[in-house]
């Protein structure tokens, strides 16, 4: 007897959150034009709620529903059940940036199949596994300007070291080839790359790392971060061991993340791109795509709202793409005027 | 009659089938797609790895050890297997070793844990990280992508009109073979008996230690063939693969019915509660609940099959032994404890 | 050594077994400084030291909250999500009201611990849910909450006061403030564990749950305390989390479990509960701490700290049992020339 | 006025009566022996007082008030202190720490006050004359020490009535001299003193009252100097052998088994003996002998250091249960709890256990087979159960006896070690139990009986071995086996005294 009333109990309790989430799941739902699944490399990661919003205002003049949800954690592979659903639940199109290129290709090429665009942008997936990509900048800009910026800083003489994120991480290592590239021109002869490091993009492990160049290498003039977790990681640890102005430090970081140490003097040379107008290009780029107006061809060009005309071109030996522009660089003099 | 009915009503497995009826329904309210053939075909894919870590462990934690290392095993075997293949090695040669790989992790977890007697958790948390980092040195750089077609098949490919997922054929496959290794051969009645009571079955010639060294590499060997399935899918092998998946693994054992403890649990419970953690997960995805919210049902799910477990274990028990009682009536914390199961399974 | 061993009266060898483990991580640390001073640069130089000294801190100050747990015969994973929750939480109280003392962020960091500790106490000692499954699912609804309150965003150095900041900075005495800080949590935790009743029954029940009862501890009740100890603790760790590593997402101390986990283990503290002490932990995280900075001094990757904290996990295990072994053998060989002999006596 | 009396006191396990009404009161400052065989309810009626278990009947008066036991916390507050056989010690702890586990002497500020602590245990350690320090972790400690620790924690008490159980089995005569005298001391001061052993020199040396218990049943209390230890002795054991212990007659055959010099060190020392075909041999001896541990030496669950055996005149080492399974050897362990049953399986998997190569075919279980396995022993051995995949946990004791029993018959042993056998079933199935065996052996099966139960031993056995203190001390002849006799040598008492 108590054993049927129990399982009867347990049971019903089941059945009820079901219905329970059954209300939740299904109130809000809207009349729209176009479906778009934005997937980040993971949610959390404030860089990526940026391009969420900024997708999400796309969205709202375009008169699409814009969904921006992704795995807990940097992986491909934990993507993928992600753009699984989409397609299930009958999205038009998937904006998608990965870590792993690899890793998704697979399930994008099913969801194409299925009728579903795919659009990546800032880590691109496999060429043959989306439409577009829309880039923040041409890799081959991303790298010289933060070579420049640190040669600026450092009168063009001394050791520098890179402090990068993931070893595996596709669009850092593009940049840092840029990079080498660039410190090859002779007005950098006097500079000289000792160490690139890897920060995994957690706090934690680039201060220590931080730590560790200082320490193998007193004569360290500068470090060159092109990851914002990075940087921030390094200023911090700058200016915790006092070395601001001491030890130069530059690469892609955010505005409002760096404003102390700006004024603190640990950079005053830094850049990125306006991460809100990625993603708010990204959804255009989308909405046009399912349009038919865009489907990659070189050369066709089209208005993305409040950002003007872009054009897809063949970038970096990486076609079609759609560059959102040069990065921005932030000084002491500027940093004030962006809240981003 | 009445009494058979009562037994089928009150198996796990039947409170299973209730819960994966209700989150179907509750889908199905979120997506009109849910209720698609090719979808409810393709609902478990993603989790196949997932689902063949766990067949592995039920044989660990039957036999009532744990085993968390294997998420780091599948990560070691893969990226060995990719770095043979990408040497030139064929491609199912490549595949072999990788799964000998898992299954020598394995093994080396179940000397530890059999023959030398240490604690299984302290030793597979150690290899936890031992393997994890060993994956990485193996494969520090991007993974490797480049295998055929007529390989990831088996983790990605589909049949039957592009409708029926090769993965999960593999999966039942191995469910009814592990099943029927758990459930129909001597070697399982092993695992039972040890894991209910270890000193009984040694007494009772039961090879105690052979059998606790094997369960660890039939546990090793089960996430190397996860490994194969995962790169399959994802058509990439990388040093971080699967490193998040544990809490599933061990969800669906343990709301699979499979005693923390030892000596009980069953494949098809495993099964079915593999079937409904996808389900779940893929019904949060359509309600868009964001990953970390998942992770937090998953997680209260997890607990919950233990409280729901003790509870029915308790009313199913009825009257417990007196002098079990008795002996616990000493402490007032848990006197108050043992009131409170009696209270809630006797209303 | 072994032969020594041997030759020991059993007494002495359980007395020295005790002593035995912190001995050995001594030399352990000996030899590690030894051969990365002989081949990193600057390894040896104070600023290293300091900067060993400032990595360690927070481990340590988990760390003892673990160890209370550990010794009762359970296992708190869900540290590294109360550490990262309490270190938001930290961040967010301190950037919305710049004015605050640290002392009450502190508080605010410590007091949620306590209440996420509560739950895993009660989750085990009440609901009688393992220790290893419930904290697993804490870990994840923990870390879950984390991400739900931070909502995706984060909170970094600019937004937060510098008084704070300037905690994980200043040195005092050239020290950094952090290890003052470990170091005082570290003596007060020895402390308790030494001094306080109830945490003297920590020992007890972890060493043996029955005959606990038979003495009258309230084992449950014991238990809720170690598990809400730990939880403080780690809600300390992530208040000075948030002032060293100033940049909260949802994601800050992810697996940070391990490391402290693999710290009390090295430090001695038996997996099976009832022994162990707080200096053995905190060498124990000193000697991983010096190796994980001599690895990156040497530019050895990240995986091999990961590698290497396992093997060590694994070693410290292994040894463990081996010398409980030996142990037990001396003692039935003891108990041969003292009980035999009368009964042969007997007989004649 | 009585400390403690114990008015009509009775307690069932399971339809055997444990103790049955029992009556007898115990006076401060006196040393109250209680003595009976095993079985007899001395550890029951403890365990009554102490508060581990209700009585079904009867009621206990504390200073002639009636008063209610209910748990060991209240028996603890009443003064009533136990030291178990058992020692339950925290191996972890120093040996001050042990004495005063869950109530350390606090300091002012409520801290643990060590020093306090420690100079206590000091005193009761000395008062002992023991030698090892209070500091000393009780990991180190060997059994004896641990005995000690054990009395010492009771004496740390202030109890009123201190109940000690066998407290000598572990100890060397030299402790035990001071054990007595910390005894004597405690009776000076008016502590009532419950003292349980088998030594009957000892109940001399110490005794004022003697209590004498035989089948649960209360036969005698009486001054000390009343009794002599002839007399306790006969008082102890004077059952007839009814008509309980059905001995067929078997031929004995040849020497099947020999034993020759087994030493396990520590526990017990070179044992040797030889069982023939078809014969029933008891082996006797008080609680702590070392029977059993000699039963799993040879049966591989523990390591022998020395001596050899021969089955059948080939040599046999005794590796693990599996070898000596093969060698047609099985033993039937005295704790079916914990080493005969697996609890959640059915009779049917229990049964099948040490047989499971037989029953499946190229690994593969035969569920058929299995069953009509099951069902075979079931009706030999008269098992009540609905069915052979019932869960043996659901079972009285008495028939997961028989499954264990069967389960051993199943494995078609040569030699069969049965440890204690009917412990704790009751009348029917022991009868069940004697008669199977007794038809075993007619049928040319070897068996080793060990039992506590002398008229079990003496109904059954073709020849006794007698065991004590690690040693084997006797072996009778079916003729020369009286109770006394076997007491006598299980007892180390001269001939004289009897």
């Amino acid at each position: 007897m108590r054993k049927r009333t129990l399982v009867v109990l347990i049971g019903s309790a089941v059945v009820a959150a079901a219905a329970v989430m059954a209300t939740l799941g299904t109130a809000g739902t809207t009349k729209t034009h176009y479906k778009i699944f934005l997937l980040p490399k993971a949610t959390g990661i404030p860089v990526f709620t940026q391009n969420g919003n900024g997708a999400k205002k796309a969205g709202k003049e375009l008169g699409d529903l814009v969904t921006y949800n992704g795995p807990t954690t940097v992986s491909g592979s934990a993507q993928v059940p992600f753009i699984n659903n989409a397609v299930r639940q009958g999205y038009n199109a998937i904006v998608i940036s990965t870590p792993d290129a690899n890793a998704v290709a697979p399930a994008l090429k099913r969801a194409a199949a299925r009728g579903v665009k795919i659009i990546s942008y800032d880590g691109d997936t496999a060429r043959d596994a989306r439409t577009i990509f829309v880039a923040p900048s041409t890799n081959s800009l991303i790298g010289q300007y933060e070579v420049q910026w640190m040669g600026a800083q450092i009168k063009y003489k001394g050791q520098i070291a890179i402090l990068s994120a993931n070893a595996t991480s596709a669009n850092q290592n593009t940049w840092i080839t840029f990079m080498k590239q660039e410190l090859r021109k002779p007005k950098y002869k006097d500079m000289e790359l000792v160490k690139i490091a890897y920060g995994n993009d957690d706090p934690t492990i680039s201060a220590q790392q931080t730590q560790a160049l200082l320490q193998s290498y007193p004569n360290l003039k500068g470090i060159i971060s092109p990851t914002t977790v990075g940087i921030q990681a390094a200023a911090q640890e700058l200016k915790q061991e006092g070395k601001c102005g001491k030890v130069q430090l530059t690469g892609l970081g955010l505005p409002n993340d760096m404003r102390k140490y700006v004024k603190a003097g640990c950079t005053t040379k830094f850049g990125l791109w306006n991460e809100s107008n990625l993603g708010y290009l990204a959804a255009y780029v989308a909405h046009n795509v399912l349009d038919g107006k865009l489907n990659g061809s070189l050369g066709q060009s089209f208005k993305a709202g409040t950002l003007g005309s872009f054009k897809v071109a063949k970038v970096d030996g990486n076609s079609p793409v759609v560059v959102l522009g040069p990065p921005l660089v932030f000084t002491p003099q500027n940093i004030d005027k962006y809240h981003f | 009659m009445k009494a058979l009915a009562g037994r089928v009503l009150v198996r796990w497995e039947t409170l299973l089938v209730l819960a994966i009826i209700a989150v179907g329904i509750w889908s199905a309210t979120l997506s009109p797609f849910f209720l698609t053939r090719a979808n409810l075909l393709d609902l478990v894919t993603p989790y196949v790895f997932v689902g063949l870590m766990a067949f592995g462990l039920t044989f660990v934690v039957i036999t009532g050890e744990i085993d968390i290392s294997i998420c780091s095993t599948l990560a070691a075997s893969i990226v060995c297997f990719a770095q043979i293949f990408a040497a030139g090695v064929n491609v199912w040669a490549a595949a072999l070793i990788g799964l000998c790989i898992a299954g020598g992790l394995g093994l080396v977890n179940g000397l530890l844990v059999g023959v030398l007697n240490l604690p299984s958790l302290a030793v597979t948390l150690g290899t936890l990280a031992a393997y994890s980092g060993l994956a990485f040195v193996v494969l520090s750089g991007e993974g490797v992508a480049t295998f055929p077609e007529s390989f990831t098949k088996y983790g990605g490919g589909y049949l039957a009109g592009n409708e029926l997922p090769i993965a999960l054929l593999v999966m039942l496959a191995f469910a009814l073979g592990l099943g029927i290794v758990l459930h129909g051969t001597r070697f399982g009645r092993y695992l039972y008996a040890i894991g209910s009571n270890r000193e009984a079955a040694r007494l009772s010639g039961i090879p105690v230690t052979r059998v606790r060294v094997t369960v660890f590499v039939i546990s090793g060997l089960m996430a190397g063939i996860a490994g194969l399935v995962y790169v399959g899918y994802f058509g990439s092998a990388r040093a971080d693969a699967a490193s998040t998946s544990l809490l599933d693994v061990v969800t669906a054992v343990v709301l699979g019915g499979v005693g923390i403890f030892g000596g009980t649990g069953s494949m098809p419970g495993v099964l079915l509660a593999l079937i409904l953690v996808a389900e779940v997960r893929s019904g949060m995805q359509l309600a868009n609940l964001s990953g970390q919210l998942q992770n937090i049902v998953i997680g209260v799910l997890l607990l919950v099959a233990i409280v729901a477990g003790n509870l029915i274990s308790a009313a199913r028990a009825g009257s417990r032994p007196a002098k079990l009682h008795r002996r616990r009536k000493g402490v007032r914390a848990n006197a108050r404890a043992d009131t409170q199961v009696i209270a809630d399974s006797n209303p | 050594m072994i032969a020594h061993v041997r030759a020991m009266k059993p007494q002495e060898l359980a007395a020295a077994a005790f002593r035995l483990r912190e001995i050995g991580i001594v030399l352990a640390l000996f030899v590690v400084i030894v051969f990365f001073g002989s081949r990193a640069t600057n390894f040896l130089s104070v600023s290293n030291w300091q900067d060993i000294a400032q990595n360690v801190s927070i481990v340590v100050v988990v760390a003892v909250g673990e160890t209370m747990v550990v010794l009762t015969r359970n296992i708190d994973l869900s540290v590294g999500s109360i550490v990262g929750l309490c270190g938001y939480l930290t961040a967010a109280t301190l950037a919305h009201h710049p004015g605050l003392p640290i002392e009450v962020a502190a508080l605010v960091a410590v007091a949620a611990g306590l209440g996420l500790g509560l739950v895993n106490g009660f989750l085990v000692a009440v609901a009688r849910i393992p220790a290893i499954i419930a904290t697993l699912a804490t870990l994840a609804i923990y870390r879950g909450i984390d991400a739900e309150i931070t909502g995706g965003k984060n909170i970094t150095a600019s937004q937060l006061p510098d008084h704070f900041l300037s905690l994980a900075g200043s040195k005092p005495l050239g020290f950094p403030a952090l290890a003052w800080i470990a170091l005082g949590v570290s003596i007060l935790g020895a402390a308790t564990l030494r001094f306080v009743p109830w945490a003297r029954d920590f020992y007890a029940v972890g060493s043996n749950p029955d005959a606990a009862r038979f003495a009258g501890i309230p084992a449950g009740r014991r238990i809720i305390i170690a598990f809400a100890l730990s939880g403080s603790l780690a809600g300390l760790g992530g208040f000075l989390f948030a002032s060293r590593f100033p940049t909260l997402d949802s994601g800050a101390a992810n697996g940070f479990e391990l490391t402290v986990i693999t710290a009390v283990v090295i430090g001695g503290v038996n997996v099976f509960g009832g022994s162990g002490s707080i200096l053995g932990v905190v060498l124990g995280a000193v000697l991983v701490a010096t190796i994980a900075d001599g690895f990156t001094l040497m530019r050895l990757d990240e995986f091999w700290k990961i590698f290497f904290n396992g093997f060590a996990i694994v070693a410290a295990v292994t040894i463990d049992a081996l010398v409980t072994r030996r142990l037990q053998e001396a003692l039935r060989r003891r108990r041969a020339a003292l009980l035999v002999p009368p009964a042969a006596e007997a007989k004649a | 006025m009585s400390l403690l009396e114990l008015r009509n006191i009775s307690k069932s396990y399971g339809g055997v009566r444990a103790v049955d009404d029992v009556s007898f009161a115990i006076e401060p400052g006196t040393v109250h022996a209680l003595v009976g065989e095993n079985g007899a309810g001395k550890s029951t009626l403890v365990k009554i007082v102490t508060g581990v278990i209700e009585p079904d009947d009867g009621e206990l008066l504390i200073d002639g008030q009636p008063a209610w036991i209910g748990d060991a916390q209240t028996a603890y507050r009443l003064g009533i202190v136990a030291m178990y056989q058992e020692p339950t010690v925290f191996p972890d702890l120093s040996v001050a720490e042990n004495v005063f586990a869950g109530r350390h002497p606090r300091s002012r500020l409520h801290t643990v006050d060590w020093r306090a602590m420690e100079d206590d245990a000091m005193r009761i350690l000395r008062d002992l004359g023991v030698d090892f320090g209070a500091g000393t972790p009780v990991r180190g400690l060997g059994v004896a020490d641990r005995q000690l620790l054990e009395i010492a924690k009771a004496l740390s008490t202030n109890a009123r009535l201190l109940i000690m159980d066998e407290p000598t089995a572990a100890l060397s005569p030299n402790e035990v001299d001071n054990l007595f005298a910390t005894v004597r001391k405690l009776r000076e001061r008016g502590v009532a003193v419950v003292y349980i052993s088998h030594r009957l020199e000892e109940i001399d040396a110490l005794a004022d009252t003697v209590t004498i218990l035989r089948d649960g049943r209360h036969i005698e209390t009486r001054p000390a100097g009343e009794l002599t230890q002839g007399e306790i002795i006969r008082l102890m054991v004077g059952r007839s052998l009814d008509a309980l212990f059905p001995k067929e007659e078997a031929e004995i055959g040849d020497v099947v088994f020999r034993a020759d010099g087994l030493t396990r060190r520590g526990i017990f020392a070179d044992i040797s003996f030889e069982l023939r075909r078809g014969e029933i041999v008891g082996l006797a001896g008080f609680v702590g002998a070392g029977r059993t541990e000699v039963a799993r030496s040879i049966f591989g669950v523990d390591p022998l250091d020395g001596g050899r055996i021969e089955i059948e005149d080939r040599g046999f080492r005794p590796r693990s249960p599996r070898a000596a399974l093969r060698r047609g050897l099985a033993y039937l362990p005295e704790d079916r709890l914990h080493e005969g049953l697996v609890q959640p399986m059915s009779i049917s998997d229990n049964t099948s256990m040490a047989v499971l190569p037989a029953v499946t075919a190229a690994g593969f279980l035969r569920p058929r087979l299995e069953r009509s396995l099951a069902r075979r022993f079931m009706q030999q051995l008269s098992i009540k159960a609905t069915s052979p995949a019932q869960v043996v946990r659901s079972l009285s004791g008495g028939n997961q006896q028989k499954v264990v029993l069967g389960k051993w018959l199943a494995a078609e042993p040569r030699i069969l070690i049965l440890d204690e056998p009917t412990h704790g079933v009751d009348v029917g199935t022991k009868a069940d139990v004697h008669r199977t065996i007794s038809h075993l052996a007619a049928q040319g099966l070897t068996i080793l009986l060990i039992s506590s139960e002398l008229p079990e031993i003496l109904g059954m056995s073709d020849r006794v071995l007698v065991m004590r203190e690690g040693r084997l001390v006797a072996e009778l002849s079916r003729a020369e086996a009286t109770q006394e006799n076997v007491i006598q040598a299980a007892a180390g008492v001269r001939e004289a005294a009897a």
